[in-house]
Protein backbone atom coordinates (compact mmCIF):
# COMPACT_ATOMS: atom_id res chain seq x y z
CA UNK A 1 0.00 0.00 0.00
CA UNK A 2 1.16 3.78 -0.70
CA UNK A 3 -0.65 6.53 -0.90
CA UNK A 4 0.81 9.98 -1.20
CA UNK A 5 -2.14 13.16 -0.98
CA UNK A 6 -1.49 16.78 -1.05
CA UNK A 7 -4.74 18.48 -0.56
CA UNK A 8 -6.41 21.59 1.50
CA UNK A 9 -8.93 19.73 3.56
CA UNK A 10 -8.96 17.97 6.31
CA UNK A 11 -8.04 14.33 6.46
CA UNK A 12 -9.02 11.05 8.50
CA UNK A 13 -5.75 9.95 10.77
CA UNK A 14 -7.88 7.11 12.29
CA UNK A 15 -8.86 5.95 8.63
CA UNK A 16 -4.95 5.50 7.63
CA UNK A 17 -4.21 4.41 10.85
CA UNK A 18 -7.16 1.50 10.05
CA UNK A 19 -5.24 0.89 6.58
CA UNK A 20 -2.22 0.36 8.25
CA UNK A 21 -3.23 -1.63 10.71
CA UNK A 22 -5.17 -4.15 8.15
CA UNK A 23 -2.13 -4.88 5.91
CA UNK A 24 -1.09 -7.52 8.62
CA UNK A 25 2.52 -6.57 9.63
CA UNK A 26 3.20 -6.26 13.35
CA UNK A 27 3.39 -2.44 13.68
CA UNK A 28 2.34 0.61 12.65
CA UNK A 29 4.19 4.15 13.26
CA UNK A 30 2.22 7.70 12.45
CA UNK A 31 3.36 10.87 12.96
CA UNK A 32 1.06 14.00 12.79
CA UNK A 33 2.09 17.75 12.60
CA UNK A 34 -0.63 20.09 14.14
CA UNK A 35 -0.67 23.90 13.37
CA UNK A 36 0.70 25.67 16.96
CA UNK A 37 -1.26 28.89 17.71
CA UNK A 38 1.47 30.47 19.30
CA UNK A 39 2.79 34.72 19.10
CA UNK A 40 -0.56 35.58 18.20
CA UNK A 41 -0.64 33.31 14.99
CA UNK A 42 -4.42 33.05 13.29
CA UNK A 43 -3.52 31.27 10.16
CA UNK A 44 -0.82 29.60 8.39
CA UNK A 45 -1.20 29.44 4.78
CA UNK A 46 0.54 26.74 2.99
CA UNK A 47 1.45 27.05 -0.59
CA UNK A 48 2.87 24.25 -2.87
CA UNK A 49 4.74 24.01 -6.60
CA UNK A 50 1.81 21.53 -7.81
CA UNK A 51 3.38 20.16 -10.74
CA UNK A 52 6.89 19.17 -8.31
CA UNK A 53 5.36 18.05 -4.67
CA UNK A 54 3.20 15.08 -5.32
CA UNK A 55 6.08 13.62 -7.39
CA UNK A 56 8.85 14.56 -4.97
CA UNK A 57 6.48 13.01 -2.20
CA UNK A 58 6.22 10.05 -4.27
CA UNK A 59 9.27 9.37 -4.82
CA UNK A 60 11.20 9.93 -1.77
CA UNK A 61 7.76 7.09 -0.46
CA UNK A 62 9.95 4.91 -3.08
CA UNK A 63 12.73 5.74 -1.40
CA UNK A 64 11.59 4.61 1.64
CA UNK A 65 10.42 1.32 1.10
CA UNK A 66 13.32 0.27 -0.94
CA UNK A 67 15.35 1.01 2.47
CA UNK A 68 12.89 -0.17 4.40
CA UNK A 69 11.05 -3.44 4.68
CA UNK A 70 7.60 -1.48 4.99
CA UNK A 71 4.25 -3.36 3.88
CA UNK A 72 2.96 0.49 3.30
CA UNK A 73 2.85 3.87 3.40
CA UNK A 74 0.33 6.98 3.76
CA UNK A 75 2.00 10.54 3.32
CA UNK A 76 -0.73 13.57 3.30
CA UNK A 77 0.12 17.15 3.51
CA UNK A 78 -2.26 19.63 2.87
CA UNK A 79 -2.05 22.94 1.58
CA UNK A 80 -4.15 26.74 1.70
CA UNK A 81 -5.39 28.49 5.28
CA UNK A 82 -5.25 26.28 8.05
CA UNK A 83 -5.94 27.55 11.54
CA UNK A 84 -4.24 26.77 14.96
CA UNK A 85 -5.24 23.31 16.09
CA UNK A 86 -5.39 22.12 12.44
CA UNK A 87 -3.66 18.68 11.13
CA UNK A 88 -0.50 19.82 8.55
CA UNK A 89 0.69 16.48 7.57
CA UNK A 90 0.81 12.82 8.49
CA UNK A 91 3.57 10.16 7.82
CA UNK A 92 2.26 6.62 8.77
CA UNK A 93 4.20 3.81 7.92
CA UNK A 94 3.94 -0.21 8.67
CA UNK A 95 5.64 -3.32 8.97
CA UNK A 96 6.68 -6.67 10.28
CA UNK A 97 9.08 -4.64 12.29
CA UNK A 98 8.84 -2.16 14.95
CA UNK A 99 12.28 -0.41 14.14
CA UNK A 100 11.78 -0.36 10.69
CA UNK A 101 8.21 1.29 10.75
CA UNK A 102 9.44 3.76 13.57
CA UNK A 103 12.76 4.55 11.49
CA UNK A 104 11.00 5.27 8.65
CA UNK A 105 8.60 7.18 10.00
CA UNK A 106 10.90 9.87 11.45
CA UNK A 107 12.96 9.75 7.63
CA UNK A 108 9.70 10.95 5.83
CA UNK A 109 8.87 13.57 8.55
CA UNK A 110 12.27 14.82 8.25
CA UNK A 111 12.59 14.63 4.56
CA UNK A 112 8.68 17.00 4.38
CA UNK A 113 10.11 19.37 6.51
CA UNK A 114 13.54 20.02 4.94
CA UNK A 115 13.16 18.54 1.07
CA UNK A 116 9.29 18.82 0.46
CA UNK A 117 8.14 22.04 -1.99
CA UNK A 118 6.25 23.63 0.03
CA UNK A 119 6.06 26.98 1.71
CA UNK A 120 4.63 28.49 5.07
CA UNK A 121 2.82 31.89 5.65
CA UNK A 122 2.04 33.20 9.01
CA UNK A 123 -0.50 35.71 9.52
CA UNK A 124 -0.69 37.25 13.01
CA UNK A 125 -3.38 38.88 15.22
CA UNK A 126 -1.89 42.07 14.47
CA UNK A 127 -2.36 41.79 10.66
CA UNK A 128 1.33 40.98 10.69
CA UNK A 129 2.35 38.66 7.66
CA UNK A 130 5.75 36.63 7.50
CA UNK A 131 7.13 34.20 5.28
CA UNK A 132 8.55 30.87 7.75
CA UNK A 133 12.74 30.76 7.29
CA UNK A 134 14.03 27.38 6.34
CA UNK A 135 15.30 26.00 9.54
CA UNK A 136 19.28 24.85 9.35
CA UNK A 137 18.33 22.00 12.23
CA UNK A 138 15.98 20.84 9.78
CA UNK A 139 18.23 20.55 6.90
CA UNK A 140 20.99 18.95 9.32
CA UNK A 141 18.45 16.11 10.68
CA UNK A 142 17.18 15.44 6.33
CA UNK A 143 20.94 15.32 5.70
CA UNK A 144 22.25 13.11 8.54
CA UNK A 145 20.10 10.55 6.72
CA UNK A 146 22.25 10.21 3.72
CA UNK A 147 24.76 7.90 5.10
CA UNK B 1 15.23 26.76 -28.59
CA UNK B 2 11.53 27.77 -28.34
CA UNK B 3 9.83 29.30 -24.96
CA UNK B 4 10.83 28.84 -21.09
CA UNK B 5 8.35 28.93 -18.66
CA UNK B 6 9.42 30.47 -15.37
CA UNK B 7 7.68 29.82 -12.31
CA UNK B 8 7.80 31.74 -8.71
CA UNK B 9 6.76 30.42 -5.32
CA UNK B 10 6.43 32.14 -1.88
CA UNK B 11 7.65 35.23 -1.47
CA UNK B 12 9.51 35.40 -4.35
CA UNK B 13 5.57 35.51 -6.19
CA UNK B 14 4.69 38.37 -4.25
CA UNK B 15 7.78 40.61 -4.62
CA UNK B 16 7.86 40.02 -8.14
CA UNK B 17 4.16 40.31 -8.35
CA UNK B 18 3.34 37.50 -10.75
CA UNK B 19 3.22 33.61 -10.48
CA UNK B 20 4.99 33.03 -13.78
CA UNK B 21 6.45 34.46 -16.99
CA UNK B 22 7.29 33.30 -20.01
CA UNK B 23 10.35 33.79 -21.58
CA UNK B 24 12.79 33.12 -24.74
CA UNK B 25 14.66 30.07 -23.78
CA UNK B 26 18.75 31.47 -22.68
CA UNK B 27 19.65 28.33 -24.92
CA UNK B 28 21.36 25.18 -23.08
CA UNK B 29 24.35 27.05 -21.40
CA UNK B 30 22.81 29.04 -19.87
CA UNK B 31 22.69 28.07 -16.29
CA UNK B 32 20.61 29.33 -13.24
CA UNK B 33 22.68 31.70 -11.72
CA UNK B 34 22.49 33.55 -15.25
CA UNK B 35 18.66 33.55 -15.93
CA UNK B 36 18.60 34.73 -12.02
CA UNK B 37 20.59 37.75 -13.15
CA UNK B 38 19.07 38.55 -16.60
CA UNK B 39 15.56 38.70 -14.93
CA UNK B 40 17.04 40.81 -11.83
CA UNK B 41 17.73 43.17 -13.87
CA UNK B 42 14.43 43.85 -15.07
CA UNK B 43 14.49 45.97 -11.60
CA UNK B 44 11.41 46.61 -9.41
CA UNK B 45 10.23 43.52 -7.70
CA UNK B 46 12.38 41.48 -10.01
CA UNK B 47 15.11 43.21 -8.47
CA UNK B 48 14.00 42.77 -4.58
CA UNK B 49 13.32 39.17 -5.08
CA UNK B 50 16.18 38.02 -7.02
CA UNK B 51 18.99 40.20 -6.31
CA UNK B 52 20.16 38.02 -3.64
CA UNK B 53 21.15 34.74 -4.88
CA UNK B 54 21.85 33.49 -1.61
CA UNK B 55 18.29 33.64 -0.77
CA UNK B 56 17.09 31.42 -3.49
CA UNK B 57 16.68 27.59 -4.35
CA UNK B 58 15.24 26.74 -7.83
CA UNK B 59 14.22 23.53 -10.02
CA UNK B 60 14.45 22.36 -13.35
CA UNK B 61 11.86 20.26 -14.91
CA UNK B 62 10.54 19.82 -11.69
CA UNK B 63 13.86 18.76 -10.33
CA UNK B 64 15.69 20.55 -7.30
CA UNK B 65 18.94 22.08 -8.67
CA UNK B 66 21.39 24.02 -7.54
CA UNK B 67 22.05 27.47 -8.97
CA UNK B 68 25.20 26.79 -11.21
CA UNK B 69 23.08 24.23 -13.06
CA UNK B 70 22.82 24.58 -16.75
CA UNK B 71 19.61 25.19 -18.09
CA UNK B 72 20.32 22.51 -20.96
CA UNK B 73 16.87 21.75 -23.10
CA UNK B 74 14.60 22.56 -19.94
CA UNK B 75 10.89 23.60 -20.48
CA UNK B 76 10.39 25.05 -16.68
CA UNK B 77 12.09 26.69 -14.28
CA UNK B 78 10.94 27.34 -10.76
CA UNK B 79 12.76 30.27 -8.63
CA UNK B 80 11.36 30.08 -4.91
CA UNK B 81 13.17 30.14 -1.68
CA UNK B 82 14.15 27.64 1.12
CA UNK B 83 10.92 25.34 1.48
CA UNK B 84 9.76 25.25 4.80
CA UNK B 85 7.01 22.31 4.78
CA UNK B 86 5.74 19.73 7.17
CA UNK C 1 -1.65 15.19 29.67
CA UNK C 2 -0.64 11.24 31.03
CA UNK C 3 -2.83 7.94 30.41
CA UNK C 4 -2.03 4.61 31.65
CA UNK C 5 -3.92 1.32 30.75
CA UNK C 6 -3.65 -2.34 31.37
CA UNK C 7 -6.93 -3.93 29.61
CA UNK C 8 -8.25 -6.98 28.19
CA UNK C 9 -10.67 -4.73 25.63
CA UNK C 10 -9.81 -3.33 22.20
CA UNK C 11 -9.02 0.58 22.68
CA UNK C 12 -9.74 2.94 19.91
CA UNK C 13 -6.49 4.54 18.52
CA UNK C 14 -7.97 7.50 16.85
CA UNK C 15 -9.65 9.14 20.25
CA UNK C 16 -6.11 8.75 21.93
CA UNK C 17 -4.66 10.40 19.01
CA UNK C 18 -7.32 13.24 18.72
CA UNK C 19 -6.90 13.64 22.74
CA UNK C 20 -3.21 14.02 22.30
CA UNK C 21 -3.97 16.64 19.26
CA UNK C 22 -5.84 18.46 20.99
CA UNK C 23 -2.90 19.35 23.58
CA UNK C 24 -1.60 22.29 21.32
CA UNK C 25 1.88 20.90 20.63
CA UNK C 26 2.86 20.90 16.93
CA UNK C 27 3.52 16.78 16.77
CA UNK C 28 2.06 13.39 17.68
CA UNK C 29 3.85 10.41 17.56
CA UNK C 30 2.14 7.08 17.70
CA UNK C 31 3.34 3.23 17.63
CA UNK C 32 0.64 0.76 17.22
CA UNK C 33 1.69 -3.39 17.95
CA UNK C 34 -0.67 -5.61 16.09
CA UNK C 35 -0.80 -9.32 16.46
CA UNK C 36 0.83 -11.01 13.68
CA UNK C 37 -1.11 -14.09 11.92
CA UNK C 38 1.59 -15.72 10.76
CA UNK C 39 3.00 -19.39 11.13
CA UNK C 40 0.05 -20.69 11.80
CA UNK C 41 -0.92 -19.12 14.62
CA UNK C 42 -4.22 -18.59 15.99
CA UNK C 43 -4.10 -16.81 19.06
CA UNK C 44 -1.60 -15.39 21.69
CA UNK C 45 -2.42 -14.91 25.55
CA UNK C 46 -1.01 -12.07 27.10
CA UNK C 47 -0.31 -12.66 31.21
CA UNK C 48 0.43 -9.59 33.29
CA UNK C 49 1.77 -9.40 36.98
CA UNK C 50 -1.01 -7.13 37.86
CA UNK C 51 0.02 -5.13 40.82
CA UNK C 52 3.10 -4.36 39.16
CA UNK C 53 2.30 -3.75 35.35
CA UNK C 54 0.64 -0.57 35.39
CA UNK C 55 2.94 0.92 38.46
CA UNK C 56 6.04 0.20 36.35
CA UNK C 57 4.13 1.78 33.12
CA UNK C 58 3.25 4.74 35.14
CA UNK C 59 7.07 5.35 36.31
CA UNK C 60 8.46 5.12 32.37
CA UNK C 61 6.25 7.22 31.38
CA UNK C 62 7.16 10.01 34.02
CA UNK C 63 10.59 8.87 33.34
CA UNK C 64 10.11 10.00 29.05
CA UNK C 65 8.50 12.99 30.82
CA UNK C 66 11.45 13.89 32.41
CA UNK C 67 13.63 13.34 29.61
CA UNK C 68 12.12 15.04 26.59
CA UNK C 69 9.46 18.18 26.62
CA UNK C 70 6.14 16.29 26.70
CA UNK C 71 2.69 17.69 26.53
CA UNK C 72 1.07 14.22 26.89
CA UNK C 73 1.35 10.35 26.63
CA UNK C 74 -0.62 7.52 26.46
CA UNK C 75 0.51 4.03 26.80
CA UNK C 76 -2.24 1.22 26.52
CA UNK C 77 -1.44 -2.32 26.81
CA UNK C 78 -3.66 -5.24 26.32
CA UNK C 79 -4.17 -8.62 28.17
CA UNK C 80 -5.73 -11.64 27.44
CA UNK C 81 -6.20 -13.85 24.23
CA UNK C 82 -5.87 -11.70 21.40
CA UNK C 83 -6.27 -13.05 17.47
CA UNK C 84 -4.11 -12.03 14.24
CA UNK C 85 -4.87 -8.45 13.25
CA UNK C 86 -5.71 -7.68 17.17
CA UNK C 87 -4.08 -4.41 18.44
CA UNK C 88 -1.88 -5.26 21.14
CA UNK C 89 -0.33 -1.90 22.32
CA UNK C 90 -0.10 1.61 21.72
CA UNK C 91 1.78 4.36 22.45
CA UNK C 92 1.45 8.11 21.64
CA UNK C 93 3.43 10.97 22.48
CA UNK C 94 2.49 14.72 21.83
CA UNK C 95 5.25 17.71 21.84
CA UNK C 96 5.78 21.23 20.48
CA UNK C 97 8.80 19.32 19.30
CA UNK C 98 8.67 16.47 16.46
CA UNK C 99 11.85 15.38 17.87
CA UNK C 100 10.86 14.62 21.14
CA UNK C 101 7.45 13.07 20.43
CA UNK C 102 9.31 10.62 17.72
CA UNK C 103 12.49 9.80 20.19
CA UNK C 104 9.75 9.27 23.05
CA UNK C 105 7.51 7.23 21.35
CA UNK C 106 10.37 4.77 20.09
CA UNK C 107 11.78 4.80 24.01
CA UNK C 108 8.65 3.75 25.22
CA UNK C 109 7.91 1.08 22.91
CA UNK C 110 10.98 -0.28 23.07
CA UNK C 111 10.60 -0.32 26.95
CA UNK C 112 7.51 -2.30 26.28
CA UNK C 113 9.52 -5.05 24.33
CA UNK C 114 11.97 -5.32 26.84
CA UNK C 115 11.10 -4.29 30.46
CA UNK C 116 6.88 -4.34 30.79
CA UNK C 117 6.06 -7.38 32.94
CA UNK C 118 4.04 -8.98 30.43
CA UNK C 119 4.53 -12.89 28.74
CA UNK C 120 2.98 -14.13 25.41
CA UNK C 121 1.68 -17.48 24.79
CA UNK C 122 1.65 -18.74 21.23
CA UNK C 123 -1.63 -20.99 20.35
CA UNK C 124 -1.60 -22.58 16.69
CA UNK C 125 -3.61 -24.32 14.60
CA UNK C 126 -1.82 -27.73 14.90
CA UNK C 127 -2.62 -27.55 18.98
CA UNK C 128 0.32 -26.71 19.95
CA UNK C 129 1.11 -23.59 22.40
CA UNK C 130 4.43 -22.00 22.94
CA UNK C 131 5.67 -19.38 25.33
CA UNK C 132 7.39 -16.55 23.54
CA UNK C 133 11.31 -16.23 24.43
CA UNK C 134 12.53 -13.08 24.59
CA UNK C 135 14.75 -11.75 22.39
CA UNK C 136 18.44 -10.21 23.10
CA UNK C 137 17.69 -7.65 20.11
CA UNK C 138 15.04 -6.15 22.28
CA UNK C 139 17.02 -5.98 25.63
CA UNK C 140 19.75 -4.43 23.44
CA UNK C 141 17.90 -1.73 22.38
CA UNK C 142 16.24 -0.51 25.28
CA UNK C 143 19.99 -0.47 27.01
CA UNK C 144 20.56 1.72 24.37
CA UNK C 145 18.45 4.62 25.74
CA UNK C 146 20.59 4.42 29.43
CA UNK C 147 23.05 6.97 28.10
CA UNK D 1 9.48 -12.09 59.70
CA UNK D 2 5.62 -13.52 59.22
CA UNK D 3 4.26 -14.79 55.80
CA UNK D 4 6.16 -14.21 52.23
CA UNK D 5 3.91 -14.95 48.96
CA UNK D 6 5.67 -16.03 45.76
CA UNK D 7 3.52 -15.18 42.68
CA UNK D 8 4.39 -17.02 39.76
CA UNK D 9 4.22 -16.06 36.13
CA UNK D 10 4.20 -17.83 32.12
CA UNK D 11 5.77 -20.72 31.91
CA UNK D 12 7.05 -21.37 35.77
CA UNK D 13 3.27 -20.81 36.67
CA UNK D 14 2.30 -23.36 34.26
CA UNK D 15 5.11 -25.96 35.22
CA UNK D 16 4.76 -25.55 38.90
CA UNK D 17 0.72 -26.05 38.28
CA UNK D 18 -0.25 -22.73 41.09
CA UNK D 19 0.02 -19.13 40.81
CA UNK D 20 1.07 -18.54 44.07
CA UNK D 21 2.55 -19.58 47.64
CA UNK D 22 2.82 -18.42 50.91
CA UNK D 23 5.81 -19.67 52.57
CA UNK D 24 7.35 -18.44 56.33
CA UNK D 25 9.61 -15.85 55.32
CA UNK D 26 13.36 -16.76 54.89
CA UNK D 27 14.92 -13.81 56.64
CA UNK D 28 16.20 -10.92 55.48
CA UNK D 29 19.74 -12.34 54.53
CA UNK D 30 18.27 -15.22 52.34
CA UNK D 31 18.98 -14.05 48.42
CA UNK D 32 16.51 -14.62 45.63
CA UNK D 33 18.57 -17.66 44.38
CA UNK D 34 18.40 -18.87 47.73
CA UNK D 35 14.64 -19.15 48.10
CA UNK D 36 15.01 -20.63 44.33
CA UNK D 37 16.98 -22.79 45.52
CA UNK D 38 14.86 -24.43 48.24
CA UNK D 39 11.48 -24.31 46.48
CA UNK D 40 13.05 -25.88 43.25
CA UNK D 41 13.84 -28.64 46.42
CA UNK D 42 10.64 -29.80 46.74
CA UNK D 43 10.97 -31.23 43.73
CA UNK D 44 8.31 -32.38 40.26
CA UNK D 45 7.06 -28.92 39.02
CA UNK D 46 8.82 -26.79 41.14
CA UNK D 47 12.24 -28.80 40.05
CA UNK D 48 11.49 -28.17 36.62
CA UNK D 49 10.22 -24.86 36.86
CA UNK D 50 13.41 -24.17 39.07
CA UNK D 51 15.88 -26.17 38.16
CA UNK D 52 17.74 -23.49 36.11
CA UNK D 53 18.16 -20.20 37.42
CA UNK D 54 19.48 -18.66 34.15
CA UNK D 55 16.22 -18.91 32.82
CA UNK D 56 14.46 -17.17 35.61
CA UNK D 57 13.94 -13.36 36.35
CA UNK D 58 12.51 -11.77 39.47
CA UNK D 59 10.97 -9.17 41.41
CA UNK D 60 10.72 -7.99 45.07
CA UNK D 61 7.67 -6.07 46.09
CA UNK D 62 6.94 -5.18 42.42
CA UNK D 63 10.70 -4.38 41.46
CA UNK D 64 13.06 -6.01 39.16
CA UNK D 65 15.78 -7.44 40.91
CA UNK D 66 18.41 -9.94 40.42
CA UNK D 67 18.71 -13.31 41.78
CA UNK D 68 21.34 -12.71 44.14
CA UNK D 69 19.14 -10.01 46.03
CA UNK D 70 18.58 -10.48 49.17
CA UNK D 71 15.04 -10.80 50.21
CA UNK D 72 14.81 -8.30 53.11
CA UNK D 73 11.82 -7.64 54.73
CA UNK D 74 9.89 -7.97 51.39
CA UNK D 75 6.24 -9.28 51.82
CA UNK D 76 5.82 -10.58 48.14
CA UNK D 77 8.37 -11.81 45.61
CA UNK D 78 7.76 -13.09 42.17
CA UNK D 79 9.10 -15.40 40.15
CA UNK D 80 8.47 -15.65 36.22
CA UNK D 81 10.53 -15.78 32.95
CA UNK D 82 12.07 -12.83 30.89
CA UNK D 83 9.15 -10.46 29.74
CA UNK D 84 8.10 -10.29 26.00
CA UNK D 85 5.57 -7.34 26.38
CA UNK D 86 5.01 -5.40 23.59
Amino acid sequence: MKRVAVQPQDFDAAAELAALEALGGGGVASFTGIVRGEGGLVALELEQYPAMTQAQMARIVDDAMARWPLLGVSVIHRVGRLEPGARIVFVGTASRHRTAALESCAFLIDWMKSDAPFWKKEYFDDGRTAWVAARSEDDARARAWQR
Amino acid sequence: MGPLTIVYFAWVREAIGRDQDVVDHPGPGATLADLVAMLAGRGGGYAQALGDSARLRAAIDQQFAPLDTMIGDAREVAIFPPVTGG
